[in-house]
This record gives C-alpha cells, structure tokens and sequence, in this order.
C-alpha cells in the first residue's frame, strides 16, 4: 500500500509529475485515437439507421458522451478543489483551474449538438428541455469558474475562491436539475422528454460507451497537458524549469 | 500566564508575484520582549505580519503559538492576539464609542472601560464623536484604544505611529512599555526610531 | 441504408448524405474535431511562448553578468 | 464562551442596522430600483392586463432578483474598505455565525423591504387578492435564499475591482431554483390550485441556505483578504 501513497506523493513534485506525464501522454494518445476511431465506425457505419430519426441520431455519438463529460468534469473539479483547499495539495489546485475551460467546452460541445439534433426532429434550434436547460446552466457555472479565475491576480488565491465556487456550485448542480425538471414536466405535461435515448439497440448501444469512454481519456489527454504548461506558468523561475528549458 | 507562551515562526517563506520577499525566516517572540521589522518599502513586512496574523497563508514553513501550528488552533491564537492594521477599522458613521465597543464585543475583554482606555491615549469626552469628523491621527489612536479594552498578550502592530504627531507618539510608547512590563509581546513594523523603556527589543531588517 | 456495414462501396455516397441530414450530423461532428483538436493545440502553443519568454530572460540576464 | 458570541452575533447585527439607518437615504435605492424594474414592463409588453396578469408572478421575482443583486455588494464592501473585515475574520467567534449576523442584517434593510412592496406592485399588474397572499409568503421565504446565497458571491468578489459583473455571473444560476418555485407558487395560487409543494420547496432551500451559507461564506472571506 505505501508503494501507492510514496508514488502519489511524488506525483505532488511538479519536476516528477512534468516527466511522469511526458511519458505517459503518448501512450495515452494512442489509446484515445484508437477509441475514437473504433466508436466513430460504430457509430456513423456499423450502427443501423434508427427508424423514427433515421440517421440524424448519430449525432446522439457526440452529444451524449459530452454531455456526460460536462457533468464529470464539473463533480472532478469541485473534488479536486476541495482536496486543494483542506490539504493545501497544490496538484489538486492545478487540475481544479485546469478542468475548467475542458468542461466548459464540453458543456458547448454538448449544447450546439444538442440544438443541431432538434433542429431535424421540432424544427427549432433550441428547445426548452429540462436536460439542454441544466446543461445551458451548467455552462453558466463554468463561465462563472473562469470568469473568476482570471479576475483575481494572486494564482494561489485565486485557486482557492475558484474551489470554494466550484463546491458551491457542486452542491447545487441536483437542486438546479430537479428544479428544472420539476419545472419542464408541469409546463409540457410529463410526456418523454425529447431528448431521452432512443430505445438502443446493442449495436448502437457499444459505440455510445466507446465513444463515452474515448472522451474519458481525451480529458486525461487535455489535462495533462494544461496542467504541464500551468506547472512551467507557475515555477517559471525554479531550477527544474530553467534546467529543463536550458536543455530543450 | 503559562511560561511555554510564545510565537514562533519555522523556516517561513513567503513569495508575491514571483519574487521570494524572504525565506528561511526563524525566529521567536517570548513574554516582556518586542519585535521591531525594518526595510524599505515592499520587502514583505506587511506580508510577514498578515502571515503571523494568519490572515495570509506563507508559501513554506508555519507560525507557531504556544507550540502549537496557529492553523490547529486559531481559535486560541485568536483569543490571545490583536492586530492593528494600516486600515484603523474604525466606521465613519459610528460614534468613537459604539467603534469601541464593536470592537471589544468580537474578542476577549479586559476590562477597562471606554472612558479609561480614551483618556489613555488622549481623546477623553471624544465617546460621542462621529467617527468621521475625527483627523487621521484621532482616528489611530481610537484604533490604538482599542488594545486596550482587549485582553490580549500578543500585539500585531503595522506601523502604529503613522499620522500621530510627537505627543502622541510619547503617549504610546509608555502604553507600550506597560504592556511589555506586564509580560505582552509586541510585533510591530516603523520607520521611526522608538525607545521602549528597560525592555528587551529586538530587531530584524527584513531588506538585509 | 443497408442492415449492418451492407456493401462498403454502395453506400458511400448515402454515408455521406445521412439521409437528408448530413448538415446537421456533419456539423456536429465537425464541430466536435475543431474544439478537440482546438483544447489540445492551445495548451501546446501556450508552453511554447512560455518557454521562449523564459529563454529570453535567460539570455537577458547572461548578457547582463 | 458561547455567550460572548451571542453577544458579537447581536451587537455586530445591531451595529449594521445602526450604519444603515444613520446613511437610510442610500437603503432605499433597492427598493426604488425593484419598483422601477416592475413599473417598465407594461411599457414593454402593452398594456394589456391578461397578458400582464399572466406574467405578473414572473416579473415581480425577476425584479426582486435584480433588487437583491443591487444591494449584495454593501454588504461586506465598506466593512472591507476600512479594514473592519479584518477584525472580523480575527475574532475568536466562528467568522460563519458572524457572517450570518451580517447577511440577517442585509436582508432586514434590502430584502424584507421587497415583501413590503410587492402587493403594491401585484395590484398595478392586476393580480387577484389571494394571489398576492402567496406571492408575499414566497418573498418571505425567498429573499433570504437571495441574501444568504448573494453573501457567498459577495464574498469571492469583494476584493475585486470591478467584481459587480463577475457578481452576477456566479450568483444567478444559484438563484434559478428559487425562481423557478416561487413564480410557479404564485402562477399556481393564481389558478387556484394548491401550493403547498412549491412553498414546502422554498422553505426547504430556506433552511439549506440557512445551514450551508455561511460556512463557504466565511471561507471566502478569509481568501479575499489573504
């Protein structure tokens, strides 16, 4: 077991951490491309039209994983967060700010889909469903991450304020969803919801998770290396970075 | 009070946008002594008092009290210490009075009461005085009266002296004197010379 | 479309028309590679002015020794 | 120990009601700024009174959000100026049930104020007599939430420059379930239907906000001043 605490601890060290990730990310490139690829074949090829939207569910491929990434990246960072405020672990910090502009763009990734699927099956580019309405805030919550990252000068307190928004907001993203389901149902009557899945087929089903799983590690890709650049940012003047820098 | 009182600081370190404004800082506070910073204007001794206030966290090391890390028993440290920013805390639209006993009300008492501790630093029948109408200097030593109404051993003091004119200055360093007679400790930074009457001071120059 | 992968050469053409809707599935799919591809050259370009605004402080303070 | 915190808890509320009743002149703007917000939509939308009746509910809590968003940044801005809040994060007491006084404080002068108002407000858009019962109960529920949310904003923003934008951003989605349950109590009580739920909603949120808020509340303020 201490085998595993040592390792994390070292993780902790920027100077381990920026080679431990140098050498990880090809191989994590490679998994990503080949998940991808695999998920799109199935996706777009292999997986039959459906018979009410005929080929325009596709689009379910790219809209569905992103909107479970917006969610996940949004609990990791408030997560991240509070691990850097309670243990003052400066890593965890780094990834709560780096997450930041990875989930929101997952959130728009998952919105403008969202809005190009309905195009095709209402006719209208937006619809007021409970699920796009909590994804349209949940980038809100983002922009508001962001917005107040960039506005405080000292890095390490900024870090903290954007932990204590992101628990805050961690909190209330269940009481902002039910509320616009609640909200949804009694205006529309509890009819499905548009945008539930149709029912899946298993061979439309596996690309879905593929595709799912391949944003996983696309993430891990993306914040690895914002979380490289953020450490060079930050230890700018400390000897690793300048020996690193004299080297390269 | 219990002999073990101290603050102490271990290899603290403190760094504002990019630059180190001092590390490997030791050093310890006991009963009866004073601590005087110096150095030239933004070599971090503001930053060094909000760091032994707590207020600022220190990029390396810790402040302890009484032997113990100030973030495990804030409370504690809290109850035992007072600081006297550049900001005097005082509200305009309050009376000298009603700042006075807002100010005692949020920490421990000592006692005194506010005619006393007023008549101490020179500002006696002030008690109803809209706080706005007093000079930057009046305004100080309400600030200053303040201690004196808190039963606290520990003073955090920026640069008490700005704005008070000679008198004044004389006055609270007899205050001052007391406190440290009485077993207090004192923090302070200045750039102007002080005489602290038989009482062990010591110094560090923070731009050395 | 044909059930399952059906002749690869046939469909091409219906592959890429998404019965009627390959603006909207194109479109999002192609907006799905910009903003992957975008989160991940961003970060890269961002090292590199990094460090070459390092290496001229370096430089700088050499020239000054 | 605990009862000079009641003592700080109580001379620090009594203290803030006392500033905003010396400068009462400036108190008074949320309130203004609420009727103002609420008088402009019939010169948007016409005159017409079932349309402004149907709207009625909506409009007098968008504005009442408005309204607490205005009067959020007194609460820790001038205390922040001259060096007050420092006291405050340095006292001995539990900084979370000092924010609480403060944030009561607030509410007392900006937000209890709107509930007074909005009858007013409810007959101009003609809305019936049972109706604007509810409406002033969801108010009296609601605008705590606003207060005791908004100070968590307030907070994270108050040593900012110009943090009232940045303010807004990190506040209004937060406010969204209060809106979304007490306009639809109101629009509910307006057809007649029973509103037990959506108050029931509101107290809960009430009763979260009261024991959740101030803990980040406080946490923020010691990072704006570090």
């Amino acid at each position: 077991m201490n085998i595993v605490m040592k390792w994390i601890h070292l993780l902790g060290s920027p100077p381990y951490f920026y080679r431990f990730s140098g050498k990880l990310l090809p191989w994590l490139t490679v998994i990503c491309v080949g998940l991808l690829v695999w998920g799109l074949y199935g996706g777009l090829v292999q997986a039959p039209a459906d018979y009410q939207q005929s080929d325009a569910f596709r689009i379910i491929y790219v809209h569905v994983p992103a909107a479970w990434m917006s969610l996940f990246i949004y609990v990791s960072m408030a997560i991240a967060g509070a691990i850097g405020i309670i243990w003052h672990v400066k890593m965890a910090e780094i990834v709560c700010i780096t997450s930041a502009p990875i989930g929101a763009m997952f959130t728009f990734l998952a919105l403008v889909t969202g809005s190009l699927w309905g195009k095709p099956m209402w006719g209208t580019w937006w619809v007021w469903d409970a699920r796009l309405t909590s994804e349209l805030i949940l980038l809100f919550l983002y922009f508001g991450v962001i917005a107040l990252y960039r506005a405080i000068e000292d890095k390490r307190m900024a870090a903290r304020a954007v932990a204590i928004l992101a628990l805050v907001g961690l909190v209330n993203i269940p009481i902002i969803h039910y509320s616009v389901e609640w909200w949804n149902t009694l205006h529309q009557g509890p009819t499905v919801t548009k945008f539930d899945k149709p029912s899946m087929a298993t061979s439309m089903l596996i690309p879905l998770l593929v595709m799912a799983i391949a944003f996983k590690v696309y993430y891990f890709i993306a914040l690895l290396l914002r979380m490289r650049t953020e450490l060079l940012q930050r230890e700018r003047n400390s000897k690793w970075v300048k020996e690193l820098v004299g080297l390269s | 009070m219990s002999d073990i009182v101290s603050l102490e600081t271990r290899n603290l370190e403190c760094i504002r946008d990019d630059r180190v404004l001092f590390s490997q800082l030791n050093f310890s506070v006991k009963p009866h002594q004073a601590l005087i910073l110096e150095g030239d204007n933004g070599c971090g001794k503001t930053s060094l008092l909000r760091i032994l206030c707590g207020i600022r966290l220190p990029d390396q090391g810790q402040v302890m009290w009484n032997g113990l890390s100030i973030q495990e028993s804030i409370s504690e440290y809290y109850q035992d210490m007072v600081y006297v920013g550049h900001l005097d805390g005082v509200k305009g639209d309050l009376s000298v009075a009603e700042n006075l006993r807002m100010c005692t009300a949020l920490g421990s008492r000592s006692g005194m009461s506010i005619e006393d501790a007023l008549n101490k630093v020179s500002l006696s029948g002030y008690e109803d005085v809209r706080a706005q109408v007093l000079s930057a200097g009046q305004r100080r030593r309400v600030a200053l009266a303040s201690l004196l109404l808190k039963r606290c051993s520990l003073w955090i003091l920026d640069e008490p002296f700005t704005a008070l004119d000679r008198t004044s200055r004389g006055v609270f360093e007899n205050i001052m004197s007391r406190h440290l007679n009485q077993g207090g400790m004192i923090i302070l930074t200045s750039h102007h010379s002080i005489n602290l009457t038989d009482s062990s001071v010591y110094v560090i120059n923070l731009s050395a | 479309m044909g059930e399952g992968t059906g002749g690869f050469v046939m469909s091409i053409n219906e592959f890429f028309n998404m019965s009627g809707y390959a603006s909207y599935v194109w479109g999002s799919f192609g907006l799905a590679f910009v903003m992957l591809v975008w989160q991940i050259v961003q970060p890269l370009m961002e090292k590199k002015a990094i460090i070459e605004s390092i290496l001229k402080n370096q430089l700088r303070r050499r020239q000054r020794q | 120990m605990n009862d000079s915190l009641y003592l700080a808890f109580w001379s620090l509320l009594r203290r803030d009601l006392l500033i905003t009743y010396r400068n009462r002149a400036q108190a008074i703007n949320p309130l203004l700024f609420f009727v103002l917000v609420v008088i402009l939509f019939p010169f948007g939308v016409g005159p017409d009174v079932v349309l402004l009746k149907t709207m009625a509910p909506g409009i007098i809590w968008v504005a009442a959000l408005l309204a607490a968003l205005l009067s959020l940044d007194s609460i820790f801005r001038s205390d922040f100026d001259d060096g007050f809040l420092e006291q405050l994060v340095l006292s001995p007491h539990a900084l979370s049930v000092l924010v609480l006084a403060k944030v009561i404080a607030h509410w007392l002068v900006s937000g209890f104020p709107l509930v007074l108002v909005a009858p007013l407000l409810a007959v101009f858009l003609g809305m019936p007599a049972d109706a604007i019962a509810v409406l002033v109960l969801t108010l009296l529920l609601g605008t705590p939430v606003l207060s005791l949310i908004g100070a968590i904003g307030v907070a994270l923003t108050v040593g900012l420059r110009q943090g009232g934008i940045i303010l807004a951003l990190l506040v209004f989605p937060l406010y969204i379930p209060v809106l979304i349950f007490a306009s639809n109590a109101v629009q509910m009580a307006m057809a007649g239907f029973a509103v037990s739920a959506q108050l029931s909603m509101l107290a809960a949120l009430l009763l979260l906000a009261l024991a959740l808020a101030p803990l980040p509340a406080a946490a923020a303020l010691r990072m704006s001043l570090s």
